[in-house]
């Protein structure tokens, strides 16, 4: 089953676009967050694990248009060679106050960071965990 | 009684055995006793054995824990912690 | 003395340039974080107090860029009269690291609703400040 | 002595008493003691008195208490509580 909230793909992503298409005709949105994340520094291989990371990807979407009473969020994530300065994940949420839109946005960082499958390269070696990362997810669950 | 199962490696799991894609046939009752049955059998799967620790694991596409069963499972995956986003 | 970083303005922005001008040629970069605020169910006229309001603004965004040790922020507030649908209010953050940017424009948010001089009418009548916000602000000082 | 000050006024502030923008001598020492001058004397701002509880202010452009001293001050604002964002 196809999930048009997410998408992991290998081209770039244009923002406004995804923004646009979020808000649509809706005239119920007073807020709208988003997080982008960019290649830093160094070229990046990002390697992904086809399937588990549209389900995990699906679920957690859901999970926080939920938890956030979200009026809608969006997921992409893209994979492959990409260069310092390309945009690599875009999470967009949409409620009618500010402090859903920006809580669901920093939870679905954090928890895309530690539970899709995604394994990022730098040159010859892969990108170790950050325990910061792992320590954020857990404080969700602590709520 | 042994299952078939599809073993399917990423990141350093894959590079390091050579292996993305294989299917076994098992009895092991969990995954972690499927993975160290790898280290110890299987052809490029030794040199894997110092960084046992470091690897995990999904069973039928969800994150799963080394302990856990491997009953009806069909899929199951060896990969190093996640580094997305 | 004009603060390039900030800018209070009657006409629309566009988020993308904004995001561009932001990164411009930047490789180190590896966070960018948003929240565009939406003109919601009615009309708006908003009115501000010039001079003060790019005051408030310029000295939010050099607190908040020293506080989160940001790379860079931006901050357009809009004013006048504003349909259902049209945007507000824009406040963008890049940092190296995904907690910084996403807490400083949650910082700056809740900063701006309580500091900057701007005032909503919705048809006849001025909207009135709300509760969460005022106790949103004061949480930051407790940090 | 009385020193000269610039009073702006904003949102229902200005609507109610009809005057966005005026210059007046006082000998007021605090900001509170000016606003109470002005609601009891001032045409126009006595309707204001029922919400003096709602009325907020700022002391050249900065946002003031009402105890806050009016040495040195040259401009002056009286606004509702702020609803930007």
């Amino acid at each position: 089953m196809v999930d048009l909230g997410i998408s992991v793909q290998r081209q770039d992503f244009d923002v406004l676009k995804e923004i646009k298409k979020l808000q649509g005709n809706r005239i119920d949105i007073g807020s709208l967050s988003s997080f982008i994340g960019i290649v830093r520094d160094v070229p990046l291989i990002i390697e992904h694990y086809p399937g588990m990371t549209e389900n995990t990807l699906s679920n957690l979407r859901k999970y926080a248009i939920d938890r956030f009473k979200l009026l809608d969020a969006r997921i992409i994530h893209r994979y492959g060679a990409l260069e310092p300065g390309d945009q690599i994940v875009l999470v967009l949420a949409t409620s009618n106050h500010r402090k859903p839109a920006i809580e669901a946005v920093d939870f679905m960082m954090d928890n895309l960071k530690t539970k899709a499958p995604f394994w990022k390269k730098e040159g010859e070696s892969w990108v170790s965990q950050r325990i910061q990362d792992l320590n954020a997810t857990k404080m969700w669950d602590q709520d | 009684m042994k299952t078939s199962l599809k073993i399917l490696t990423f990141a350093w799991v894959r590079t390091q055995t050579g292996e993305p894609e294989f299917t076994i046939d098992t009895d092991a009752a969990s995954v972690g006793k499927l993975l160290d049955d790898l280290l110890a059998h299987r052809e490029n799967w030794a040199s894997l054995s110092s960084r046992r620790s470091e690897i995990r694991c999904a069973i039928d596409q969800c994150l799963a824990e080394f302990d856990s069963s491997l009953k009806n499972a069909k899929e199951v995956a060896f990969f190093p912690p996640i580094t997305g986003g």
